[in-house]
């Protein structure tokens, strides 16, 4: 269970969001600036709400009344960036290692095929960042995230720069993921991926929550 | 010309020990304190920025004095370090090294510095979404992005220390195999009237020395950024 | 005690050239081990001061062995003022200027017309406060005050010459007598200043040692290296 | 304590004309060698890359004597430059400042050169692409984005030209109002058995000199990441 | 008519295309990894071919073999890149501004309000990239490519990350600039885009042209 009710001010922009949601995949949906980003960089920790709760099951992650704020590192939160944010001093094989490794957990070998399969990025492994192509990028920090086991991800818009051939591969893996039971907010503005995915949608318009249910709320987008 | 005594072999090795052992030993103090500086706030940080750059700013042998001051065996921190800890500064070979780290200091901290501040946070907010504490943010991608800044801060701290003889000098004096480096040996040649062709040759080895230093430097720093920015 | 003939020597820069001669004659003479450490008189007065493991102090002025004895670090009665010097007026080898008499109505400013003339800092170096005590003496300060150039010790006074930077200098004789570049255009008579000397004293923390040394220094051996090199040996030779 | 007499407001004004002086006039050289070691390679890069180093490298004295030998009045260049362009060095400030300039130059080049190394290469190739062309790119891109590593080579130039004394009184010797600098009026007064309350007010000045360039530096870098990273 | 011969070896990847287009609107699509970014830093100049050709209408801009090789400055190509590189220490309108005062050219008001309201990008001018979402800077870096007045425009998944809505209101722009003579290179893995869009498509698998042809090879990929 996600709960959030958080205002932010960002320069002009005011974000005010609150909403619970007992869905496994939350998708976010919303036009460009509607504040989605701002929201999971709160949920992760990046971002501190002016004032608000975030609680993820039965632990509060911020509180700003009672001062609570847990640093990222102890969320168990993984994200994929909207702008990938690899880390260009290590290869994709360390990149993707890196989560395990911080958290201390065994190697998983059989786990780290099965998402560079599913993913393609096995023949990419001793590259640097600086020599992927965009999807490549995108498609290494979306395992990156995977590998490092957490509790909750937050997806802002991980299939963004994929073709299609590529999409359909990953959505149904992801469908699965959410189906074993790892809860996800997923950020899109493509409705149809939400519709494969999101079990509840939180819809978003200049920093306020302006529909709140199951993805027949996409329709009325 | 090229003949080099015996007593400047010792010189020169004395030197590079000295120089060596300076730079090791004031790295992780630099990367610690370039850390603080570009990237906390703290009262007393421009105080204490100011401190740093201070053997830049005042005459080498003013220095020298203050270490003598205080690291002698006369001197506050000097008597009690003796007394306590049995490490003795002056007039070892451990003062010049002493000397030399704090003329090098401000130059070893500012290039670290600005590195550190020009990695990208948002990377190290990566790191720490993925579980890494701090200090793993610090040790797995601060620092390791902040490579060409530590090299460039070793480099110059090096070729000072290499360099330095007014602090040196003024706090260790200029005792042959123990405190006379090959910056005190040319300083010693130049007062007599026929040591010009002795310093002359000296000087090129210090020359060579730190060209050395530099070259190795150059092709550390090549290998770092080609890591990064190609395979 | 044969075993420890090792012995610190903190002696001025200027007499590097003399005093390794002497400390290898005295080496071969009685087997010891001699260490000179050469730096500016002030930093050696001081390290003294701070403790420094010298047996001997050699300074290039009275000033700083005085602050050294105020110190109690020297012990007094072993001091002995060893050497004299004198300053000569200097200028580069191929200057037109020669036999200059200085002495009463001796006009300097106008010797240098527009170059200038170099010497030690007049408030530090020993060798430049001897020059203006001179020229004070003889009248010509004021005039040519405005004309000097202070270098930071004799060798770089004596670099300005030899490099035709400066027209004219006021250095030891010693210092002229082996640089090539110059020649010893007038001598400064001895009256014009107070005495240069070099003091020797063993500290209060030598080794026994050093007695022996002093002695050699005193010896006539020594007298011929010191004279070789221009000092003027101010007390009689013990053999 | 604190009265300062004419002579030391001279050399203390005189220090500042001449460490201002040496740090403007040496930072446009500063950028383009910056800009050359970082970005292109050539035949004799690397002892182009030691040259510069070598003020740091060689005791001060040699410098102040290397100077003399070629800036001096019969020296190779200050001759040709005396004759031909009036530009006169020897016994004057210009001189001061231009051993000061030398001397700090490595400490000047080296964090320039860093940022410049920093500056994403694909910012730039996004200016050219919009028509700038390399000179246009240079200073609109890799130029305002080096800015922190400008103004911290500055600074240590400007601190470094401060505390030169070495080379700067080998060279142009100490001349009260013309080339004794506040370095080198302390170093005076050190070596003189009473002059150590004076020394320490001429010390305490140029700290704070020294303090006001820097706290400077640091709020106009401040502005600059601000500018940067911020609104 | 833009004509690229060309072939580059990239680590273990290596392209080599070959295609004339006379169409306006060239759409280059292909799967991830395929290759677009790599040609079309090719035409802009940013990455020399190995061996090869380029040229634009009647001017070589890369011949291998002449040695020739025009640099990006002077060839009047507008690029949005894949990953917006917008300058971060200008603001917005300074970014907007960039090709123009580069160029020397004179300020054309009219037109800076017409792309600015297009994109929806009037709000931020006084704002730096930093505090842009990432939907906001991919627009401003259209608006900063369209601004230059640009001979050929390079676009590479400009819209990638932006919502229907919005998609659906640039896209048309896009089509009256084609019919305004301003011919462009369009990467996209949308299909439905392209056939907006494009006259004519190049097909990229693996940095080999498979196809070429009017939108129609779009149905055969
Ligand atoms: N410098 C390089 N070294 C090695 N391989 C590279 C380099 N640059 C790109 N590649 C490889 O070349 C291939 C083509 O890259 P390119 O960026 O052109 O793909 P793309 O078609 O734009 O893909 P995307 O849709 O994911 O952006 C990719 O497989 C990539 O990994
Ligand atoms: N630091 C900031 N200062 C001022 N405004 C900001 C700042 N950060 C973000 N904003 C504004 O807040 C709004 C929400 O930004 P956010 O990145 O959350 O949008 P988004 O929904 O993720 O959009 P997109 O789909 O384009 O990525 C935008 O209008 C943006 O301009
Ligand atoms: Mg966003
Ligand atoms: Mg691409």
């Amino acid at each position: 269970m996600l709960r959030v009710d958080v205002t932010k001010q960002l320069g002009e922009f005011s974000l005010e969001a609150s909403f619970e949601s007992q869905g496994r995949v939350t998708g976010l949906f919303g036009a460009s600036g509607a504040g989605k980003t701002s929201l999971i960089n709160m949920i992760a920790g990046l971002l501190r709400p002016d004032r608000g709760i975030i609680a993820l099951d039965d632990e509060t992650l911020d509180d700003t009344s009672a001062g609570v704020h847990v640093p990222p590192h102890r969320r168990r939160i993984g994200y994929v960036f909207q702008d990938a944010r690899l880390l260009p001093h290590l290869d994709v094989r360390q990149n993707l290692d890196y989560g395990r490794r911080m958290n201390r957990l065994a190697a998983d070998p059989a786990q780290f095929t099965r998402i560079t399969d599913l993913l393609d990025i096995g023949h990419l492994l001793d590259r640097r960042p600086g020599k992927l192509s965009g999807g490549e990028r995108q498609r290494v920090a979306l395992g990156r995230a995977l590998l490092s086991k957490p509790r909750l991800l937050l997806l802002d818009e991980p299939l963004g720069s994929l073709d299609e051939g590529r999409k359909e591969e990953i959505l149904p893996y992801l469908v699965r993921l959410r189906d074993e039971g790892i809860p996800m907010v997923y950020v899109s503005h493509d409705a149809a991926e939400l519709r494969q995915l999101a079990t509840q949608i939180v819809m978003l318009k200049r920093g306020r929550v302006t529909a709140l249910g199951g993805v027949k709320v996409l329709t009325q987008a | 010309m090229f003949e080099i005594s015996p007593a400047e072999w010792t010189a020169i090795l004395l030197s590079l020990r000295v120089a060596i052992i300076a730079t090791l030993v004031a790295t992780p103090f630099g990367i610690a304190l370039a850390w603080l500086l570009a990237r906390r706030e703290f009262w007393g940080k421009s105080v204490l920025d100011a401190l740093v750059h201070l053997p830049l700013v005042l005459p080498p042998v003013v220095t020298g004095y203050l270490l003598l001051l205080t690291f002698g065996r006369r001197g506050l921190v000097g008597a009690w370090l003796a007394d306590h800890l049995g490490i003795v500064f002056a007039f070892r070979w451990t003062g010049a090294a002493l000397a030399c780290g704090i003329m090098s200091f401000p130059l070893l901290v500012r290039p670290i510095r600005l590195s550190i501040e020009a990695v990208d946070r948002r990377l190290e907010q990566a790191a720490g979404t993925l579980g890494a504490a701090p200090w793993q943010v610090f040790a797995t991608v601060t620092l390791p992005l902040a490579l060409p800044g530590v090299l460039a801060g070793m480099v110059l701290g090096f070729a000072k220390a290499i360099g330095e003889f007014g602090a040196t000098i003024t706090f260790v004096s200029n005792i042959p195999a123990e405190t006379q480096t090959i910056s005190s040996a040319i300083y010693s040649l130049i007062q007599t009237p026929d040591g010009d062709a002795a310093a002359g040759r000296l000087v090129l080895i210090s020359i060579v020395i730190s060209m050395g230093a530099l070259m190795a430097s150059e092709w550390f720093a090549r290998r770092a950024t080609q890591r990064l920015h190609g395979n | 005690a044969a075993q420890d003939k090792s012995l610190t020597i903190f002696a001025a820069a200027s007499m590097k050239n003399a005093l390794d001669e002497i400390d290898a004659a005295y080496a071969v003479k009685t087997a010891a081990k001699i260490t000179v450490s050469y730096a500016a008189s002030s930093a050696l007065a001081r390290q003294i001061e701070q403790g420094a493991p010298a047996d001997v102090f050699i300074s290039a002025d009275t000033d700083w062995m005085d602050y050294a004895i105020g110190k109690k670090t020297i012990n007094e009665p072993s001091r002995v003022n060893l050497l004299g010097n004198s300053i000569v007026l200097i200028a580069p080898k191929d200057s037109k200027i020669d036999n200059v008499n200085i002495g009463p109505g001796f006009d300097l400013a106008k010797l240098a017309s527009d170059g200038r003339i170099a010497t030690g800092d007049v408030k530090s170096v020993p060798a430049g406060k001897y020059a203006k005590a001179a020229l004070e003496k003889l009248g010509a300060w004021q005039a040519a005050e405005p004309k000097f150039a202070m270098a930071v010790d004799v060798r770089a006074a004596l670099t300005l010459v030899a490099r035709g930077e400066a027209a004219l200098g006021i250095v030891y004789s010693t210092d002229a007598k082996v640089e090539p570049g110059v020649k010893i255009v007038g001598a400064f008579p001895a009256d014009s200043h107070s005495a240069i000397i070099y003091p020797v004293a063993a500290t209060t923390t030598a080794k026994p040692e050093a007695s022996n040394y002093l002695a050699f220094l005193r010896s006539t051996a020594a007298k011929a290296i010191f004279e070789k090199y221009g000092f003027k040996f101010l007390v009689s030779p013990s053999t």
